[in-house]
């Protein structure tokens, strides 16, 4: 094996220029490989993710009480604390009594976040991991879906 | 009319149930579990809420959270097509107990025809004639035994609670029943929680067809021209028709009259079949599905009547308008169920992305499917992709636009049953009409320069 | 029966035509350009043969190469479909000569009915109302003052030959004459090699119905109910449906009658409409189509009849054999033609790749077309993509159906005319029926949120 | 292992030309590899080029007597002489005459290389380059359609 300058910068210009030959080409893919380098570009595979409906304005897609059915992925580190059922959620362990949790406490793993009644069952929804609150997802006494993200929370150094 | 529907299901019937929504002005709440969060259902309908995880027990069959589902949204009404809880007499008197309307008959209902004993004893007692065989389930060896000596063997023995050919068993004489009624009861208390069996002369050479019925909460029930489903697989339907093939007028009649009296003693509501063996010019009543049935589209296509439209009338406590000559058949209509399955792998099933997806169009072709091109099928589920309907002026025109709807049929990315249904309607005996359940059984698939072909074993 | 049929044409009608040759067993040959080698005709006919560059006259236009495509694969009948060569009365001759059977009327019939003037004449003859105008075609710009005269204004200059509005000219009064005269048999000779013109009176307020016909060469002829297709752009029909909203009785069957008597006075064979203009309670001929047309499955949902089939059966020398109860109409049927046109530019043609394509399914619900995800559009053709045509128990239904099913329709990668037509639908004065040609035109097209609505102007 | 020059440009221009050539020929693939160098272009996966019909053997595509309809395209710098209409395609100006060239033969630009007849006329296909006749691709007395290539030739180096 010959000696490789392992702190050799990517080639990243050679790759712009393919991925730009693909996407006006029309290929579907193409690779180079000279000695120790290599390069493959694909096109992306046409098929459609969700192509449909709503043409009409009455197909749009609700999510019980508007509340996002997918927001954006956990980055930046946070943990997101999901609903584990469909039902109604609730910040307060009854009417008129303080929320469980507010934006910047400190939660410890097991802690009880807040409640999301289905069929007449409270389910406790505790924190999983020992964090800060960051955000509250979801609106007090509205409804949210199974796997929905209830909660942000920015999980302690460990 | 009712306001928002809950369509507790998924896949085609979803759509199906969706698109009725949509054309009364009906709203309609999709519910998805997580492996179909791209699913058709979930992209069409007016809502849709995600309840569960892929599993069906934690979603499709998921009680609390369909509730809740319909619940938040409001819906005034729960479908729940066929399979997963359409007849699951507990969903339904949960829906009746927190006042959510369910498209179908009373649980009372359906809990007493879920039951294939009681459901005997209630077509015996409404004069339709049922099988030779025990008076509701057999508690014992010795009370099969007896039967055996009344009516003569072969006897099958089924699951009170079954379906699917699951706690049955077949004897051919009287000292194999102690062995049979064991396995019988034990494999039915594994799958449906009750062990209890009745028995059933057994018949060998028969045809399985089939009424559609239609009741509304005003006593009104029609009763559809048959359906034969004799074309099986281990029980599962493949190929179903309406008319039945040269089956005798009086036979029609009769079935039609059964199915009318059977219903009219169960104070019905909503759509039904009727099920029945027929042989050698008798039919019997077999079982009553007290649901939309996968094969209602062929009783569409020779009616004109939209049944899942009908349904959501009846539900919002509207009367049938059914035209008189709805029942009598306009034409012949055949459906074809595209599973996602391997014919020359013993019909393994298959998952994964669609690659293609062409359906077929033109005349008298009426295709009811979720898929599209850039579609995952879920491993999870059941393997039916789409449902091909033909409709012709006769059987042997529908049988050609059948040969040529399947021919034109573009689905790549996994195995299906197009090419086995081709091999069907290729067969001389399919073609003559009238083949029995041992169609299927007594055939070998074999593999001929790409296409399938039948042959006789 | 006659044993292959090459079909003269593209797109969805070649297709239509290829898969009633498939149901009735009879092969089938595509003819394509360079530009249609990945097109669907081509690929699910039983043989294809490449006859030229994408240009309509070096290909389907070309008689010699189509011909000679014909005479390469052995085939018994050419089906010219619709547009092309299908009212070409020179290349049914040839057909004629050459000894292949060209599917629709002797190529006389076609050159009678192919001048307007004539065609006039023709309905007059046969005790067809017509609307009031010139005997024949108008010699001179005296002649058209003599009509102006005699029937009042407006009048309408029409060219002999012409179709699609072109060598049309409409005068308000007397003064207008001389240079409307010029102008429109300019227009007539450059576009038709032939500048005769004729006059009529000038209906402003009109709707425009026709009814399908069906001759054999035995003398049998029947009659459809009638098509309104009154929903036009600049003389281009985007919508019809049949039966015609709101129409008396005894239009209808007056309408039904006088089509009957022009044909049978014609010694007809084949598929024809005979187009209508129908305003305050009267309804006068106007043009008749030896061809099978867009539009035709209309007639065919509500009739049950498949039309191109029985054009194959008769040019095979069969007889008709149409049931008595297909020619009143079953239910309502509404088609939509779907171009590649975007209703904002100007109805501008789009072309280029379809990248989803996923038609909508479920019960009425039928779709011509030739599209799959993948094809590239060309810009050398018309802009019809496909045609959804909706089926159900009357109008108010089909239009319910009809919104379900655009809205269902997906096709990405160019701009449709999808979102018209459910701007259509929504529109009141659509809603309750019976609207005439001036409809768009009367209409401004308004984009909201993504989708369309129509205001009047 | 030879010693490589890992400064050395990836070979773009070469790409270029192999995108070009998969474009133009409509072949599915095309890989090169010399020494340390190799490169692979792939048309895309044409969301299927002709995913149809078929599933019935009588689907067949027939050109008229089963001649092929895409030959492999022009390479080896073989020119193509193509059919411009479509006919019976006869290698001799008359039955019995000798035909007008064999593989082998040399040939002028405008030299006449076989008849097309098509509705009783007999169209004189001509050379369209100088060369030397390689193969001869179409059946004497054989349909032909428009497009189809009938000679492959050597054109002579200019």
């Amino acid at each position: 094996m010959p000696e490789i300058d392992e702190n050799r910068p990517l080639p990243l210009r050679e790759v712009e220029q393919l991925v730009e030959l693909v996407r006006e080409s029309g290929v579907g893919e193409i690779r180079v490989r000279q000695g120790e380098t290599e390069i493959s570009v694909k096109a992306r595979p046409e098929v459609p993710a969700t192509p449909f409906g709503n043409q009409v304005a009455s197909g749009t897609q609700v999510v019980p009480e508007g509340v996002e059915s997918e927001p954006s992925p956990e980055m930046d580190g946070l943990h997101a604390v999901r609903s584990p059922v469909v039902g109604t959620f609730y910040r307060a362990p009854a009417p008129g009594e303080d929320a469980y949790v507010e934006v910047g406490d400190t939660v410890s793993a097991g802690q009880p976040l807040c409640i999301v009644e289905a069929m007449k069952l409270m389910n406790e929804i505790v924190a999983d991991v020992s964090g800060e609150v960051v955000e509250v997802l979801a609106e007090n006494a509205g409804g949210v879906e199974y796997d929905q993200p209830l909660f942000y929370l920015r999980p302690d150094e460990q | 009319m009712i306001g928002k529907v809950l369509v507790a299901n998924r896949g085609e019937i979803a759509l199906r149930i969706i698109r009725a929504c949509r054309e009364l002005g009906v709203r309609s709440v999709a519910v998805y579990s997580t492996a179909d969060r791209d699913s058709l259902h979930h992209e069409l309908a007016d809502e849709s809420v995600c309840i569960g995880p892929p599993p069906a027990a934690s979603s499709y069959l998921n009680v609390p959270a369909i509730i809740s589902a319909a619940e938040l949204t409001g819906a005034d009404a729960v479908h729940p097509g066929y399979g997963f809880l359409a007849e699951n007499a507990r969903f339904a008197e949960i829906c009746e107990r927190v006042g959510l309307r369910f498209v179908g008959p009373a649980s009372g209902t359906i809990a007493r025809m879920g039951d294939k004993a009681e459901a005997r004893g209630a077509a015996a007692e409404a004069g339709v004639p049922v099988t030779p065989g025990s008076e509701g389930s057999c508690e014992s060896v010795d009370e099969v035994k007896r039967v055996g000596a009344e009516v003569g063997y072969p006897l099958v023995i089924k699951a009170s609670a079954g379906g699917g050919g699951k706690g049955m068993r077949v004897v051919e004489t009287e000292a194999e029943i102690d062995a049979a009624y064991l396995g019988a009861s034990r494999e039915a208390g594994a799958n449906f929680g009750d062990g209890s069996v009745y028995v059933e002369k057994y018949l060998e050479r028969l045809r399985h067809v089939e009424v559609q019925v239609l009741a509304d909460s005003y006593g009104e029930t029609v009763t559809f021209p048959e359906r034969d489903c004799s074309v099986q697989r281990r029980y599962q339907k493949l190929i179903e028709e309406s008319p039945a093939p040269d089956l005798p007028e009086d036979v029609r009649e009769g079935l039609m009259a059964a199915s009318a009296e059977l219903v009219g003693s169960l104070d019905y509501e909503g759509a039904g079949t009727v099920e029945f063996v027929y042989a050698d010019g008798e039919f019997y009543f077999i079982e009553m599905n007290t649901r939309l049935q996968v094969e209602h589209p062929v009783t569409e296509m020779i009616s004109g009547v939209d049944i899942v439209a009908e349904q959501l009338k009846v539900v919002s406590g509207e009367r049938l308008v059914v035209p008189k000559d709805a029942l009598s058949p306009d034409g012949h209509a055949i459906e074809f169920r595209i599973n996602a399955e391997d014919p020359l792998r013993n019909f393994l099933p298959q998952a994964g992305l669609v690659e293609v997806y062409n359906p077929p169009g033109g005349p008298g072709v009426r295709v009811d499917s979720h898929l599209y091109a850039g579609y995952r099928v879920p491993p999870y589920y059941d393997s039916l992709l789409a449902k091909l309907i033909v409709h012709a002026r006769d059987r042997e025109a529908s049988i050609r636009r059948g040969l040529r709807a399947l021919d034109e049929f573009a689905v790549s990315g996994m195995e299906t049953t197009l090419p086995l249904h081709l091999a069907v309607l290729e067969d001389e005996e399919f073609r003559r009409g009238g083949v029995t359940t041992r169609f299927l059984a007594d055939r070998e698939l074999e593999s001929e320069g790409g296409l399938l072909r039948l042959t006789r074993t």
